[in-house]
């Protein structure tokens, strides 16, 4: 059992989860091994300081199989998604796309990271697309405060970008969206039967 | 262009005993590189500092040399493996000997300069000539040099008066 | 009417609908100006942005195929101004291209065969390339000559170096092509590709206070009067929580804020009052004022 | 009085621009002994040095001096033009007007002060000059190289197919060294035995190699071209003529469990034997410490079952001289025991890894034994201990090798590179098995080396973890590695079936004493030390002596095989003339005066002073004094510095010429 972050790392054929690099490998479409921990990534990365892990600690621990110490911290979901790392990693390995992975990861084991704000704020903007087609900043930051608990968060903005005609109080819906729902459930019937990750 | 140069009193005198591998190509670079430092140095070449007695350095003090620069090449360089270690040793035994006698030890210098060093020729060349000048004429040796001579002439006035006493 | 010398289908995405409204504003007003045709890809939805494909990429290549798709209705490459969107529609197209087994899921998911082959282009690249700087210039009528401009990149108009091809993704000089064309000065700086916190902005500001901190010091010191952009995102950063990130780090910025096309549609000529100067946090008006340039 | 002539170069304008030479020239015609004074554009052009050759000539000159550029630049130009005008060249002297004045000074009366008074010393130093004649010394064009590993082979191989005769001098029964221990070879995975034993054959064959095994160097005398050595061939106890190598000694002597030292002791042999099956020669020896024979009196087996009547018991050790021109050293090397060592000794071992007391913990090489093809398993990885495959071993790099505290401060090489191959070679034969490696850094500066490591974990499976490793300890039949990731900052630990260890190369046991036969200079770790780490790398300080291979530090095969060429290529060199000629500076000593202190042998980096006897004409002894041995002496003078008798003399740097130049100052 996991006791903390720094707790002692006992290796062996069971221990090291490879299936899990193998499934991380495939949906990202980079190598994980190919790293050499060189420490670019983390060097370059805007988010860092916000980071458990950082980005060089995070592939050395899924090079060693160490998902549960990957998913569990909140590193992965403090990834701003800037490809800095991708882009200079002297390797080619992806790492923006091995966060899309592992975040992936976590959002369908459910709960398994300790960084929930996060993931509320994208599962509402995923909501969102779902009801409306297109983003409604208001609702998006309405809802967010509501199930966040931070009900005044922003609570000075709100206001000033209404008069400023940055903020609808009212939209209207996508014409099409049945197409959309129609895409939203395929691909959970694509789950369903396995096809998709 | 050039900057106005300083007339001085004294011009020393510096003799510079140097290895031929990597001082003496040094200071060739310094040359090669066209860079300047005071006249005053004059160099006599060695196949390596371990070929440099200490009796030469005595030699050139009683010569009219007012200061002595002796320059091989880095501990660990020595064409010769090892030459340069046992002038080391040696001349660090010769100092104390020089010191004893009453030479002002900031006359004699030491220094190592490869054969890429031709700026660190022309620093420790222009530094000692620059110092040697601010302490003035090694007068000491001179005197016994002329001692020396004195006693070696035997038609001298005051010997002819000393010998008409007896 | 004129004839246009260009058209493109156009996809806004959902904050030049609402929060960057003024950067589609000032984007039309500047093609109509330049005689480019724009007409808005029909029922055009979102493009999933990073919370998609942070978790869902399935998702995230869906909703950007069926986009790709909706466009097929309208004439013209696929003209974007997000940097955002714009990202994600390259990817996309990126992704499924390189990937047969993804592209079959999405073709599942749409329920259609992928329509791919429309090239997508960022404002910019309709700018410096299709239009051609030379021509931009001529269309200058009021030159930003004395206007110290910092072009602000952010991660994604460059990142990663192979998916958007719009210039070096270490040392881009698009913008500064671009906004020079008009007569403006740019400011060499430091931090130009650094990420602004991006969509931290929602759950976890602090991150932005720090991060766009750093961009608005950087601009700063280099003596830039004022920050183009040429994403909603980085504008909101920079833009609306300019005086949060002031009062965080008690350093006074007034840097405004921005878009790429409200300061081109200025040198071209387009009045002032169309270009929604008013509707930013920071009021660029007593800068733009002082250069003489309203 | 002498006839001096100086020569003042202008050097188009580089000098004259600030040295105003016609003064200088001028000066020099006042300095008593000059003959003879002119100054001109160009010297070193054709008319320049038929200016200088007709003075020499027409004044009937017995010194010269050229002042113009540094002697580096243009000495050898104006020795020759003073050869072919007859004059000793050893007499011509440059005065450094250019580098040591024009170009560093600025004011022309200064300048021109200063070149009059660098004349007038080399004026001095002229009139001192001796007459000197180039040293010849007549080569032995015959090579010995010392070790048959694949440096000795290589560097035997490409003299001997130069057309000189090779002496090859073998400690072992069989030539082949540790090449012929190896399994496959990085970083393409050749079969060591594959690309080895062909060469080993050829060495057999060939008709310009003497083949000395079981043999070692004795004494070494003599000096470049011209050395003596004695070499012990040790009792083999079989006559190598007789025997046909058909083996049926080996098979029927019934002293057969002594642990093959070949096999790393894993596997057995005979007390007459080869050490393995392609060995060269393939003569068997009779190994007298456990052969019942040499024990007890009694068995004779081998003897009886010989047909050739090869076996001789009355063998006894035999010294041969053989003359030789030049000496490559290739020794090679032996792996760092991390078995507690004796006390004094600068090496330490490693008790926090049991001090080679936990059987499953082996070292690289007995790794390559195991997977040999030929090795003790037929090429399974079966550990020690109970001959089971291993599911998961750990290897760790760095053993020995850049730890201060074992007495090693440096990196052995090719470790990280054999660590790699062993993942590889493991994953081969173990599919289901894990290899992990601790290691520091991955140090692969190799053609193709970087991309084979890469290889071993991205292909082969291979789980590296940056961190040395703690301690080692048996738990059940498991042993437990105590570890870190310091890339996490997380200890970890396996239990693993076998360790690995890459433990450090080290100099041969002995090494220095071989060198002081040779008269080489050596490290303080026992490598030999080259005479210059970067210009000369293969070329001892003593003359006529060559480096070859890991004897001169770590070094895998490629480096090796290279380094042996160039020593190869360096006697030949040596041997493409019948005599040695080099420059006449060297010291020679005054018998008369010489004390016999022998300071002068101690300070010499060269080995060049001897001992000798002065006898009368009856031949009785009168004394010992000092010689100097002009084909090793270096010329740098340091015993002339050390003599307290002043009884030497470096040749073209003598007292009397540096002493006239200081009293010219």
């Amino acid at each position: 059992m996991l006791q903390n972050k720094n707790s002692k790392m006992t290796l062996s054929a069971e221990t090291m989860n490879l299936d899990f690099v193998k499934k991380v490998e495939k949906l990202s479409g980079s190598s994980v091994r190919r790293c050499f921990q060189c420490g670019k990534c983390s060097a370059g990365c805007p988010m860092r300081t916000f980071m458990e892990h950082p980005p060089n600690r995070i592939v050395r621990l899924l090079q060693l199989g160490q998902y549960e110490r990957v998913l569990a911290g909140r590193s992965i979901w403090y990834c701003a998604s800037c490809e800095t790392c991708s882009t200079r990693c002297p390797n080619k390995v992806d790492l923006a796309a091995i966060m899309d992975a592992l975040r992936k990861c976590s959002w369908d084991a459910k709960g398994a990271s300790k960084e929930s704000l996060v993931q509320l704020a994208n599962r509402l903007f995923l909501d969102n697309i779902r009801t409306y087609g297109r983003q409604y900043e208001m609702r998006l930051a309405a809802a967010f405060n509501l199930h966040s608990g931070k009900l005044l968060k922003d609570f000075m903005l709100g206001p000033k970008l209404l008069t400023k005609g940055k903020l609808k109080m009212f939209h209207q819906k996508n014409k099409n969206l049945q197409e959309i729902e129609k895409i939203f459930s395929r691909i959970e019937e694509l789950r369903k039967k396995g096809e998709a990750p | 262009m050039h900057a106005e140069k300083l007339k001085h009193d004294f011009e020393p005198k510096i003799v510079a005993f140097v290895c031929t591998w990597c001082t003496y190509a040094g200071a060739d670079l310094a040359g090669t590189s066209r860079m300047q430092y005071p006249p005053n140095v004059r160099v006599l070449k060695f196949p390596c500092t371990g070929r440099i007695d200490p009796v030469f350095i005595l030699r050139a003090f009683q010569k009219g040399a007012d200061g002595i620069l002796v320059s091989g090449c880095h501990p660990g360089d020595c064409h010769y493996m090892a030459g340069n270690f046992h002038a080391r040793r040696r001349f660090a035994t010769f100092r104390k000997l020089l010191e004893f006698i009453g030479v002002d030890l900031e006359r004699l210098q030491f220094s190592w300069v490869s054969a890429a060093e031709g700026g660190k020729w022309v620093e420790v060349v222009t530094e000692l000539t620059e110092r040697v000048r601010s302490m003035g004429p090694m007068a000491e040796f001179k005197e016994l040099e002329l001692e020396e001579c004195w006693s070696g002439k035997l038609d001298t006035a005051e010997l002819q008066e000393a010998y008409a006493a007896i | 009417m004129t004839k246009n010398v260009l058209n493109y289908s156009y996809y806004p995405g959902c904050s030049l609908h609402a929060s960057a409204k003024e950067y589609d504003e000032s984007t039309q007003e500047l093609f109509k100006i330049l005689r480019i045709g724009l007409q808005e890809v029909p029922d055009w939805l979102c493009c999933g942005a990073t919370p998609a494909h942070n978790v869902d990429e399935l998702l995230s290549l869906s909703l950007c195929a069926k986009n790709l798709e909706l466009s097929e209705q309208v004439e013209g490459d696929l003209a974007v101004a997000c940097a955002a969107c714009f990202s994600r529609l390259k990817t996309a197209q990126h992704k499924l291209e390189e990937n047969p087994e993804k592209r079959k899921q999405v073709e599942y998911a749409l329920d259609a065969p992928l329509t791919m082959d429309k090239p997508v282009k960022h404002l910019l690249e309709i700018l410096a390339k299709d239009y051609g700087l030379e021509q931009l210039s001529s269309a200058m009528r009021k030159s930003l000559s004395g206007l110290k401009v910092a072009c602000y990149y952010g991660c994604l108009l460059t990142r990663p170096a192979d998916v958007p091809q719009l210039d070096c993704a270490e040392a881009p000089t698009i913008m500064e092509r671009v906004i020079e064309s008009m007569g403006a000065e740019t400011v060499k700086w430091s931090h130009r590709l650094e990420c602004c916190g991006a969509n931290f902005t929602l759950s976890r500001p602090g991150v932005v206070l720090q991060l766009s901190n750093e961009i608005l010091a950087s601009a700063q010191r280099a003596g830039a009067d004022c920050i183009m952009v040429a994403c909603p995102l980085c504008h909101a950063n920079l833009d609306i929580r300019q005086k949060d990130i002031e009062a965080a780090s008690g350093t006074r910025y007034n840097l405004p804020v921005l878009y790429m096309t409200q300061l081109l549609a200025l040198g071209a000529g387009v009045s002032a009052k169309k270009l929604g100067f008013d509707s930013m946090m920071v009021s660029p008006l007593p800068l733009l004022q002082e250069k003489g340039l309203v | 009085m002498s006839r001096i002539g100086v020569f003042v170069c202008h050097c188009g304008e580089n000098i004259s621009r600030t040295v105003d030479v016609e003064r200088v020239a001028e000066a020099a015609r006042k300095i008593s002994g000059v003959a003879y004074a002119c100054d001109y554009k160009y010297m070193c052009s054709d008319p320049g040095q038929n200016l200088l050759k007709n003075a020499v000539s027409e004044q009937k000159l017995d010194g010269i001096v050229v002042a113009a550029c540094s002697p580096r630049m243009h000495e050898k130009t104006f020795r020759k033009a003073a050869q072919s005008a007859g004059l000793n060249p050893y007499l011509c002297e440059m005065a450094n007007i250019r580098e040591h004045c024009s170009w560093v000074h600025e004011d022309k009366e200064e300048a021109t002060a200063k070149a009059t008074e660098i004349v007038t010393m080399l004026v001095e130093r002229v009139k001192m000059n001796k007459k000197l004649q180039p040293i010849t010394v007549p080569v032995t064009k015959r090579a010995l190289v010392i070790g048959g590993g694949i440096a000795g082979i290589q560097a035997a191989l490409d003299i001997a197919d130069c057309g000189h005769h090779v002496v090859l001098v073998e400690r072992e029964p069989s030539i082949g060294g540790h090449m012929a221990q190896l399994s496959e070879t990085f970083p393409t995975l050749d079969c060591s035995q594959c690309i080895m034993t062909p060469k080993m054959v050829d060495v057999a064959n060939h008709p310009n190699i003497t083949l000395h095994t079981y043999s070692e160097v004795e004494n070494v005398d003599g000096y470049i071209g011209n050395f003596q050595i004695t070499i012990k061939k040790k009792a083999r106890s079989v006559d190598m003529d007789k025997c046909t190598g058909c083996g049926i000694c080996m098979a029927k002597c019934p002293q057969k469990k002594i642990p093959n030292a070949f096999d790393k002791n894993l596997g057995m042999r005979p007390a007459i034997y080869v050490p393995f099956p392609q060995a060269v020669p393939n003569t068997p020896v009779i190994d007298r410490e456990n052969c019942t024979w040499f024990k007890t009196g009694k068995c004779g087996v081998c003897a009886k079952v010989c047909g050739p009547g090869a076996v001789d018991y009355s063998q006894e050790d035999q010294l041969i001289v053989e003359d030789v021109g030049a000496i490559v050293v290739a020794t090679g090397f032996e792996l760092y025991s991390i078995a507690e060592k004796p006390k004094g000794s600068m090496i330490k071992g490693y008790g926090e890894f049991g001090h080679g007391k936990i059987p499953d913990v082996i070292d690289g090489m007995t790794f390559e034994r195991l997977a040999s093809a030929s090795g003790p398993t037929g090429g399974k990885i079966l550990r020690p201990s109970d001959g089971k495959e291993p599911q998961s071993v750990v290897f760790l790099q760095c053993i020995g090798s850049r730890a201060r505290e074992k007495g090693i401060s440096y990196c052995s090489k090719i470790c990280c590179m054999y660590t790699a191959k062993h993942t590889m070679l493991y994953h081969h034969k173990v599919h289901d098995g894990q290899a992990y490696v601790f290691f520091m850094d991955a140090r692969t500066p190799g053609k193709g080396y970087d991309e084979f490591w890469r290889r071993s974990i991205e292909d082969e499976n291979a789980v590296y973890i940056r961190g040395a490793v703690s301690r080692l300890y048996e738990k059940g039949d498991k042993i437990v590695v105590m570890g870190s990731d310091i890339s996490l900052g997380i200890q970890v630990e396996i239990e693993a079936d076998m360790v690995v260890l890459a433990t450090a190369v080290q100099p041969r046991t002995g090494a220095e004493l071989l060198a002081q036969k040779l008269g080489i200079s050596y490290d303080k770790y026992n490598f030999y030390s080259e005479a210059h780490a970067k210009l000369r790398p293969v070329e001892c300080a003593t003359a006529g002596v060559y480096l070859a291979g890991a004897c001169q530090g770590p070094k895998d095969i490629p480096d090796t095989v290279s380094q042996a060429s160039a020593a190869a290529a360096k006697v030949m060199t040596l041997f493409a003339k019948d005599e040695l000629e080099r420059e006449p500076i060297v010291a020679k000593v005054d018998d008369k005066r010489c004390v016999a202190c022998f300071y002068c042998k101690k300070v010499c980096p060269y080995g060049a002073v001897e001992e000798k006897e002065i006898r009368d004409r009856q031949g009785n002894l009168v004394k010992v004094v000092a010689y100097v041995n002009p084909g090793v002496c270096g010329g740098c003078g340091t015993c002339q510095a050390t003599c307290p008798s002043k009884s030497v003399e470096l040749d073209g740097y003598t007292d009397e010429q540096i002493m006239a130049q200081i009293e010219a100052l």
